[in-house]
């Protein structure tokens, strides 16, 4: 990390990677996508592929499911090269600062009037969350980072956080609240498909309304020490991956030895 | 300890440890917190924009005998502003402004620190403090814990006395940096080129209280003079900025204002000790 | 977030955060953050140190499936010893041990990460762990907060089965070390020449509980075996210690115990993510 | 500091320094203690000296006042020395960390009965006695020395701290109390004269009663940062002492610029 990246990332909680993937690798994964939302849920589930629907489109009903969260890393193919980002991974590396695991792969549909709303800052003290600086280095737990698939606008539905909260000593007013362009707390992050967004998860964030018919496709991929725990489905690999996999890659999935470190 | 004692020390000087007294709302203390400001819009009403512009031009002209001017490149420094008297010694004591210092500092064991009138004229040198862990001053640390009390040092209020926004002699930070585990990496750069420095748009007689820990800067004029009034609170036992002593004559002008008194007086621990030097002397 | 759901999830699997459920008093409280450690006289009574003793004894001649034996140099550890069941099972939902590390790691979301038996003979190996923030084992984390909750990562109940004392098999630590912002500077000094390092005397039955980021060692018995259990604890999503996973069989017993079934899930974030996975599944 | 030394400070909040002054200082001084002692107030307050004192010995009537501090600086001779102990001063540089004055210079007398009761910790957030250590330094406000300027055992009403409770995130149970040697918290420090105990102002301390016929007497002189105020009279000096002065303690007692550094 530059002595300017450090700085953001701890003022800020959050950094901007544009362009963290190729155009060709974007398309790739798009393509598989569009196959894979061809098939029902009975014929997903078959291939290892669990949607989470989110039905909070009350107000647009036409748009049913408004949007679900997905374990794609069981698709295989282009996705696994996401596992060990060459644009990214050094930096969770820098901000983890010990052997650390691949704990969640997901990706997220969300369509026309679809949002996450705000969740999570430091005086939540979530243990698995911990954003944490020592003896000037970073220290962190659970550093997540968001891929856009799709290009996606504030309008669209873009990723939303609140700048400096993965440090708050306050309870978050805005829990469980729909993000707010106007709110002075408030910073939406729109982002070109191939752009990723690294944020600590001590960072309240969510993402703005889709006012759009357009479908915001990201995948959120999560990193944390060896001795967490992955998240369940969620590092689900598909057929012949130990055979394809790089020892990188096989380390953050499988995850280094929990305790080694004496 | 000195029980006995405490209990004859006059209200004025209440110790004000752990009381937890709140007059931020919720929305607020989240947003100082994270944010390193509040801004407070129309803290002056017009008439008192006007009062105050005039005698900091007076002042600048033919200052009284209490204070100071520094005079830097496209800059005037009126030092100790509050000896002038009328707006610009009873803004010291507006609810808007003492109440969340009271809060952010230490109870009503707050003091004055220093004052100043600002005249900035288009040239006038803009420097970006450091802010965060990496600012040398100490006295200006930000302290705050979770879901608990403010402990801060020095806090400023800072009042536009004209219209400034647009990159216009404008006041801007660099919000939470008063958090900042890393030194600022802009020394060398522009405030232009700062992508996290942020324009605090301001009204005459708009005022913003800021953690002196936050990075911030005031940017040149771009044609007219600037005015500016600001004033440092710290805790009781912080000495004054040299120059910003209160004089006798002040001291005694306010002594029937007892928020006034207290937020003069000279520095002091434990307001029975205080008390107590008052007896032996 | 999905408050739908969270409403669905049984009581078992109730988030934690931030209930600020307390089972420890003001000076437990006061006690375990300033040193450590807390000390629990006659933990075990003396039936039930002789139930453990020859239960660790038998599993030393004879282990059964799921308990692994790591020999060192004058130590045996018995790895994965709540498999023994009896006492060595039953120890670990005992309220004087469960509520302190339900208080100091994360509510009802905490795991059994590890239980081993120790036999220590004359000779057994005397090492320091390092403590403090320069600790490398991150997983050991201390936090408190002011006047606020713990969220403590690996704690450890340790259960003297003989009465060890005067520095003869004693467990000793250093305290407050927890919180050291230093390395500590022993590394190649014997234990008996570190002057704060303090034998905490316990008799058979007597236990500890400390944070495993706290300066700890067992000195070596001077004449027979001293035997030990030691449970650790983590929060729900902490995986457990390599050989301590606990078997299927373990489970199975334990299904009618709601606080057992819990203590020996496997590791989790979201209760109501497991629950869920438990529906697709 | 040694390593040892900067480990031990942080640990416990105290640090005990065997011998800091010669025993000839310790006569000087307690001769002059002496003298002083066979005034009465109204001649000591002639001389500048203000004693405050402790009536709390009710169990012990036939010693009243069974103590009192005084603003012992202003006497001058012997007492200007310890301004800069050439054995302590290193350590108050290294813990307060930036440019600091001695802000408070006071004797303690305590007769039979008299002891301190336990007072500070730092969950009480006093922001003018806070330890804090920041990459690897020491940052602290208000360093305080204990000179003992006679042995004292802790039947004869030795100081006594809670080592770690300069860390302490609860509010202090024991507050008010007299310190009580058995309770496993409490750490009596009982000194030969001329030692002395170096102690940041969030260590929970006291002393013990004072259970003996023998007078205990203690200097306890204070450093802060430039910033802080002086507390009142407890630095007034002797006639001439600016002419005597080195510069060291010049500006130890006026105070370097409080808002120099920028």
């Amino acid at each position: 990390m530059t002595p300017e990246e450090r700085y953001l990332f701890d003022l800020q909680g959050f950094l901007f990677i544009p362009e963290a993937i190729s155009k060709d690798l974007v398309q790739q994964m798009n393509d598989d996508i569009d196959q894979m939302e061809s098939l029902n849920d009975e014929e997903a589930n078959k291939l290892g592929l669990y949607r989470k629907y989110h039905n909070n489109n009350k107000d647009h009903p036409g748009h049913n499911p408004s949007g679900y969260d997905c374990n794609i890393l069981s698709r295989g193919g282009p996705f696994e090269a996401l596992i060990d980002c060459p644009r990214t991974l050094p930096y969770i590396d820098s901000m983890i600062n010990e052997p650390f695991r691949l704990d969640g792969y997901m990706f997220m549909i969300r369509n026309q009037g679809c949002r996450t709303v705000f969740h999570h800052g430091y005086a939540e003290l979530l243990p698995y969350s911990e954003f944490a600086v020592e003896e000037g280095e970073f220290k962190c737990v659970s550093v997540k980072i968001a891929y856009a698939l799709r290009d996606v606008s504030v309008e669209e539905g873009c990723f939303a956080v609140i700048p400096g909260s993965h440090k708050s000593n306050f309870d978050n007013p805005f829990e469980g609240m729909n993000p707010d362009k106007n709110h002075p707390l408030v910073e939406p992050c729109p982002c070109k498909a191939g752009d990723a967004v690294i944020f600590t998860e001590d960072l309240t964030h969510g993402s703005m309304i889709n006012q759009s018919k357009k479908t915001r496709r990201t995948l959120f991929i999560s990193y944390a020490p060896a001795f967490q725990s992955p998240w369940g489905k969620l590092v689900d690999t598909a057929d012949g991956f130990e055979e394809r996999a790089t020892s990188r890659q096989l380390e953050l999935i499988r995850g280094p030895s929990p305790f080694a470190i004496v | 300890m000195e029980k006995k004692t405490k209990k004859k020390v006059p209200r004025l000087l209440k110790l004000q440890t752990g009381t937890g007294e709140r007059h931020l709302s919720d929305e607020e203390r989240h947003f100082f917190d994270i944010k390193g400001y509040l801004v407070m819009e129309n803290f002056f009403v017009p008439n008192q924009v006007n009062e105050a512009r005039e005698a900091i031009q007076d002042m600048a002209k033919k200052p009284s005998a209490n204070i100071t001017i520094e005079r830097k490149d496209y800059e005037l420094e009126l030092l100790n502003i509050v000896e002038a008297g009328g707006i610009l010694e009873d803004a010291i004591i507006f609810k808007r402004l003492l109440q969340p210092m009271e809060e952010i500092i230490w109870g009503s064991q707050v003091r004055l620190v220093a004052s100043r009138g600002l005249i900035k004229e288009p040239g006038s040198i803009e420097t970006l403090t450091q802010g965060g862990k990496a600012d040398p001053r100490r006295y200006t640390k930000y302290r705050c814990f979770v879901e608990g009390e403010f402990r801060c040092l020095m806090t400023t209020c800072l009042i536009a006395l004209n219209n400034c926004s647009n990159g216009n002699g404008t006041f801007c930070i660099i919000p939470a940096s008063h958090k900042s585990n890393f030194p600022h990496p802009y020394s060398n750069t522009s405030l232009e080129s700062v992508s996290v420095l942020k324009d605090i748009a301001l009204k005459a007689g708009d005022a913003i209280i800021f953690s002196e820990n936050l990075s911030h800067a005031i940017k040149s004029p771009i044609n007219e003079k600037y005015l500016w009034l600001s004033y440092q609170y710290g805790p009781s036992y912080m000495l004054s900025w040299p120059g910003c002593e209160a004089s006798k004559e002040l001291r005694t002008r306010t002594m029937d204002s007892e928020i006034k008194t207290r937020l003069l007086k000279t520095p002091y621990y434990h307001p029975w000790d205080y008390y107590y030097k008052d007896i032996v002397n």
